[in-house]
């Protein structure tokens, strides 16, 4: 973990609302498909925290790439960096997306809107380690497909089923359409699922892997502090016998972001409702 | 310990006894067990840290969403999720001996009782400089009551916790009074040896679309550069009531916010939310310290404590 | 009045008999007279205003510097200079009855007779909706203490205030207090109409070159989006402590800002600092309500007020 | 007076920490010499106030520009906004210097620091109104003297005094030396002065003013909220027989910024210390 100022090298529009910032850095950083980074403009003075961005890519030792939707006041900041800005970036955290899970021969990818930014390694990471993989690759809209980097799957060959809530580009509905059918012909077994998104997904996801028997993976999302294990501000319920209690949550920032679905209690929403 | 630091010697300070290298500490709940921050700055170098609040056995905290962001600060409502004394005792106090910096142990309990019970753990600990009695944390009203902010409460609290207590008592002050004044004449005739203020602000925050709060707990505490203002205001009216050294807390994030506080009273200062946007900031305050002290000619730090000129 | 103007139904209040067009006011301090906004918005397209606190008698105010800047907010030591009653009676009544917009009389004294002095010379006036009695001005300590922070003394002078003034009594509440439901239930008993909440935060920035505090009187109010989260926290307090209606104060920048208090329980909102630095912000949050009452189905407002999900 | 948003068309670098933004706004103006701006950089959250700035220049019904010098957060803000940007504007605001004052023939504009923005229009002024003029122009140096926009003084083509603090071009001293020298010389017969720049400064121009019985006008800075008179914050303390009382205070923004120097008490500094 480093705490470091890089350089946009460019910091371009996808598509209305999502951009691919890319950085580069002071130093060299080793980064595993998955974690994350603190990112912040260097000179926003507000608002103040820095937001966790998954690694995207990464180009070079010291050159990475972000892919991001611009939502509130901090993504927002993120987005006037011009070329040559500097950005204030703790990094690499988070625990990593584990490759070769127990008896797994091929992999499930469900990338649910943005969520796509943190699996994109990790679909490449699948390819070279010749895991049979498939991406099922949900957004709101075609333009929001792109945005949350269509293309970029596109390149890796892998097989991808396209849903979009709006219907204007591949499968009217939500994501986990497929991914249901997919589990119901009997294409789980043997598979560990993969998925990022928002919560709502994830829990639907949980309860498919839950109701199939299938390994599930999930990388979570919750408001964070300081991305670095101190704030405990960033934490998820997840499964303890008997009520809350100690031992009760964990956090996203260091202890995951990225859990076995079946221990977390999905009825605790980490982002609120 | 020899750890090959230089500290400038202008920068060190005295506060109930303990000498520390320089006034910049970081704050309880923003600075973990400290041992978190190792791999960012150099804690030999940092005058000493409060831990998260300890409470005799270890506490879940509350629910999530825990914090949220508001302009010029966050609110949280951690609930003071913690591995307990024992635990920290057992696991963090080794290997904080490693280290060259005064640690602070912030105590945390519902009930006078369980302060006790906690402040016994951890005497047994080797390598704690202080206790901080942390009795104004807003987001663990058991009961209705906030003890710090009832001045009888918070005295008997005191009195009990210093009979118990090997080691200096600080006991840390909530803003979320009429008289932060009252209260602090109350707690150094009850045997405090150094006051820390201040604790967060209670506040809310809405999500408009769902109508509902967005902390689970409801409200939380406010902290960051927002509150700062109010800190130092407090700090000084503090100041001119007791004459216990002073720790000033409360939206630090640069060495110029922490003059202010020193100007106005404070021996020390903590910082808090500024570590998890800028996790290296204690190092470029305590640097920027010496800094205005060159330039200003002063020999010693502790000179200006309370030299606000003008009334 | 006429004025042509197309006014949301939707968005229309009561607040103790009186009608407002929207909940959207101008807080007192921040919009002068109202005349001032003339040139840059239409004052009857606004739900109404505060005056700058009027007293018996003119009052020249504090030495400068009187504001300075903080981080998400500012502090202030106007020392509420003004023109007086009589002069406000005389010179801005008549131009302000040109308007169809609800003027409300902030009203201030160092002594509960200098509030009833005031009170009855702006009962000659014509066009005043309502008087608010400012209890809670930080930066005019006559004798040290502050009517708003202590339930006996504000409760006694709203009992006076009551009995003095032909037109209803809103009552402005301190934040800087250990238990504001307590002084707002202490306040309706002793007659108030309607309670608005908050006046500033009292603060103080220190200059650390010159040591002196930047502010001439020492120490100011602190307001804007800094003190919002405080604001929210305590009008949800006094919501749950009192059935007369509330005028939600504090940091409000947006119409999401002022959905928080009203959701919080606010019948009204005041929008004080944010003036300044955006002079027509009074009719951008009136078209975002229209817009969030269209865009959620809602009705009637005032159907939100107090609506907050889940304790 | 009117709150618009303008964009800026240039926002260039005179000087080290000296800046020139050229504004066009999407409705006419008219500015008279010595009126200013509320500004600030539309996307900047923080800090919250706008920024006075007097009108530098006028180029046209719509295009107006300001010098300035980065000092601390709000100048900062206005300082990174690229061309093309959008920047809140108040304006035209206070008073403006009077050209034809009672029996004077001739001028002494007096310029301290970035005080030059307020008057380099009136010089213009001046000299269409054919009254003899001399520009006594004191800076902190010779970079200062650039970025506090010497050229364009020089330009005009009236006679100029230049001062620098640190000798590193024109006379080493403080600009009301020469004043004085002049003053003493009976140059101030008929003449009216005209000074910005610094709390200090104007003071002692005042003083000499007095001294010799020269008429004087300054142009005065407080911290200010809001610039349209409503937030009383940027008063100034006039001269009123006894104790403050009412009356005693008068706001820059609406009774000024222009005061009479014999007016101000200036043992009362509006900036503080
Ligand atoms: C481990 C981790 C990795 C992440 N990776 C990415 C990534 O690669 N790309 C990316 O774009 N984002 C990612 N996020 C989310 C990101 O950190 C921010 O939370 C998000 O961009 C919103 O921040 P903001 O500043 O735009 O909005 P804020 O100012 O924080 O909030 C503004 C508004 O947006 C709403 N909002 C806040 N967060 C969300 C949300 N997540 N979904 C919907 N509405 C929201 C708020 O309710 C509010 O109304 C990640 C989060 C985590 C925890
Ligand atoms: C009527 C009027 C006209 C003005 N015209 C101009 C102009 O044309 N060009 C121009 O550059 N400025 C002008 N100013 C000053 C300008 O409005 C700002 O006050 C100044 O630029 C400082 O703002 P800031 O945001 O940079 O600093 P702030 O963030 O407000 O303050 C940061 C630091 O700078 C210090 N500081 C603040 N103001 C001053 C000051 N005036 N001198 C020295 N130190 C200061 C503070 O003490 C603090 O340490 C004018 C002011 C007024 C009232
Ligand atoms: C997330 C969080 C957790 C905190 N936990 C504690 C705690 O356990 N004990 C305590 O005494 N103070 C706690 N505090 C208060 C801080 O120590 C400090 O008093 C307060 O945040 C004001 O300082 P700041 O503005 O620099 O953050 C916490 C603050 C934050 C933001
Ligand atoms: C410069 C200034 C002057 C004020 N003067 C008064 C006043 O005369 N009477 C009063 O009741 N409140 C006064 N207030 C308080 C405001 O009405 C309001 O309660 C407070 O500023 C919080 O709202 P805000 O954060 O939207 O500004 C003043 C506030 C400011 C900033
Ligand atoms: S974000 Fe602070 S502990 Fe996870
Ligand atoms: S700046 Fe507000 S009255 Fe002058």
């Amino acid at each position: 973990m480093i705490d470091t100022i890089g350089i946009a090298v460019s910091n371009r529009e996808l598509a209305t609302g999502y951009r691919l910032l890319t950085l580069e850095l002071p130093e060299d950083v080793e980064v595993r498909p998955g974690q994350f980074a603190m990112l912040k403009s260097h000179h926003s003075i507000e608002p103040l925290l820095r937001r966790a961005l998954a690694v995207y890519r990464v180009h070079g030792p010291r050159r990475l790439s972000f892919l991001y939707q611009v939502l509130g006041r901090g993504t927002e900041a993120l987005s006037r960096v011009e070329k040559g800005g500097q950005i204030e970036a703790l990094l690499p955290l988070g625990n990593s997306w584990p490759i070769a899970t127990q008896g797994s021969q091929h992999a499930l990818v469900v990338a649910g809107g943005i969520g796509s930014a943190s699996v994109l390694m990790l679909c490449e990471e699948l390819k070279r380690a010749r895991i049979e993989t498939q991406v099922l690759f949900g957004a709101a809209s075609a333009r929001a497909a792109t945005g949350c980097g269509l293309e970029d799957f596109r390149a890796l060959s892998v097989p991808i089923a396209l849903t979009t809530d709006d219907g204007s580009s591949g499968e009217h509905g939500f994501v986990t359409g497929p991914l249901e059918r997919r589990l119901r012909d009997g294409h789980g077994r043997g598979a560990t699922i993969y998925a990022c998104g928002p919560w709502a997904m994830m829990r639907r996801v949980a309860e498919l892997a839950d109701e199939f028997e299938v390994q599930c993976l999930v990388s979570l999302e919750a408001p964070m502090g300081c991305g670095f294990g101190v704030c405990v501000g960033c934490v998820v319920a997840v499964k303890t016998d008997g009520p809350l209690q100690y031992g009760s949550f964990r956090r996203v920032c260091t202890d995951g972001s990225i859990f076995n679905a079946d221990e977390i209690r999905w009825d605790v929403n980490a982002m609120g409702h | 310990m020899s750890t090959g630091i230089n500290h400038d010697p202008r920068l060190a300070v005295e506060v109930a006894g303990i000498r520390f290298n320089n006034p910049v500490l970081g704050a309880s709940g923003t600075f973990g067990y400290g041992l978190e921050f190792a791999e960012l700055i150099d804690l030999n170098r940092l005058g000493g840290f409060a831990t998260k609040g300890l409470s005799a056995r270890p506490l879940p905290g509350n629910a999530p969403p825990r914090i949220v962001e508001t302009h010029g600060g966050m609110l949280n409502a951690i609930g003071l999720q913690n591995i307990g004394a024992r635990a920290f005792v057992e696991e963090k106090l080794p290997r904080l001996r490693q280290y060259d910096t005064r640690v602070i142990a912030n105590v945390f309990g519902y009930s006078d009782e369980d302060y006790i019970e906690a402040i016994r753990m951890l005497n047994d600990g080797e390598g704690i400089s202080a206790y901080e009695l942390n009795i104004s944390c807003p987001n663990v009203k058991e009961g209705g009551i906030v003890i710090g902010n009832s001045p009888a409460a918070a005295a008997r609290l005191t009195e009990r916790a210093k009979l118990a207590s090997i080691r200096p008592l600080i006991v840390k002050l909530s803003p979320n009074v009429t008289d932060v004044a009252q209260i602090a004449r109350a707690l150094v005739e009850a045997g405090a040896d150094c006051l820390s203020l201040i604790n967060t602000i209670v506040g809310m925050s809405v999500d408009v679309n769902t109508r509902r709060p967005r902390l689970s707990y409801g409200t939380g505490g406010l902290s960051g550069p927002a509150i700062r203002p109010v800190a130092v205001r407090m700090v000084y009216e503090v100041a001119r009531a007791v004459k216990v050294p002073l720790i000033g807390i409360g939206g630090i994030a640069s060495a110029d916010d922490a003059l202010e506080f020193i100007i106005a009273g404070a021996t020390a200062v903590q910082i808090g939310t500024a570590n998890y946007y800028d996790p290296k900031i204690t190092m470029r305050v305590i640097d920027a310290l010496s800094a205005y002290c060159k330039a200003h000619g002063i020999d010693a730090i502790s000179s200006l404590v309370g030299s606000i000129v003008g009334e």
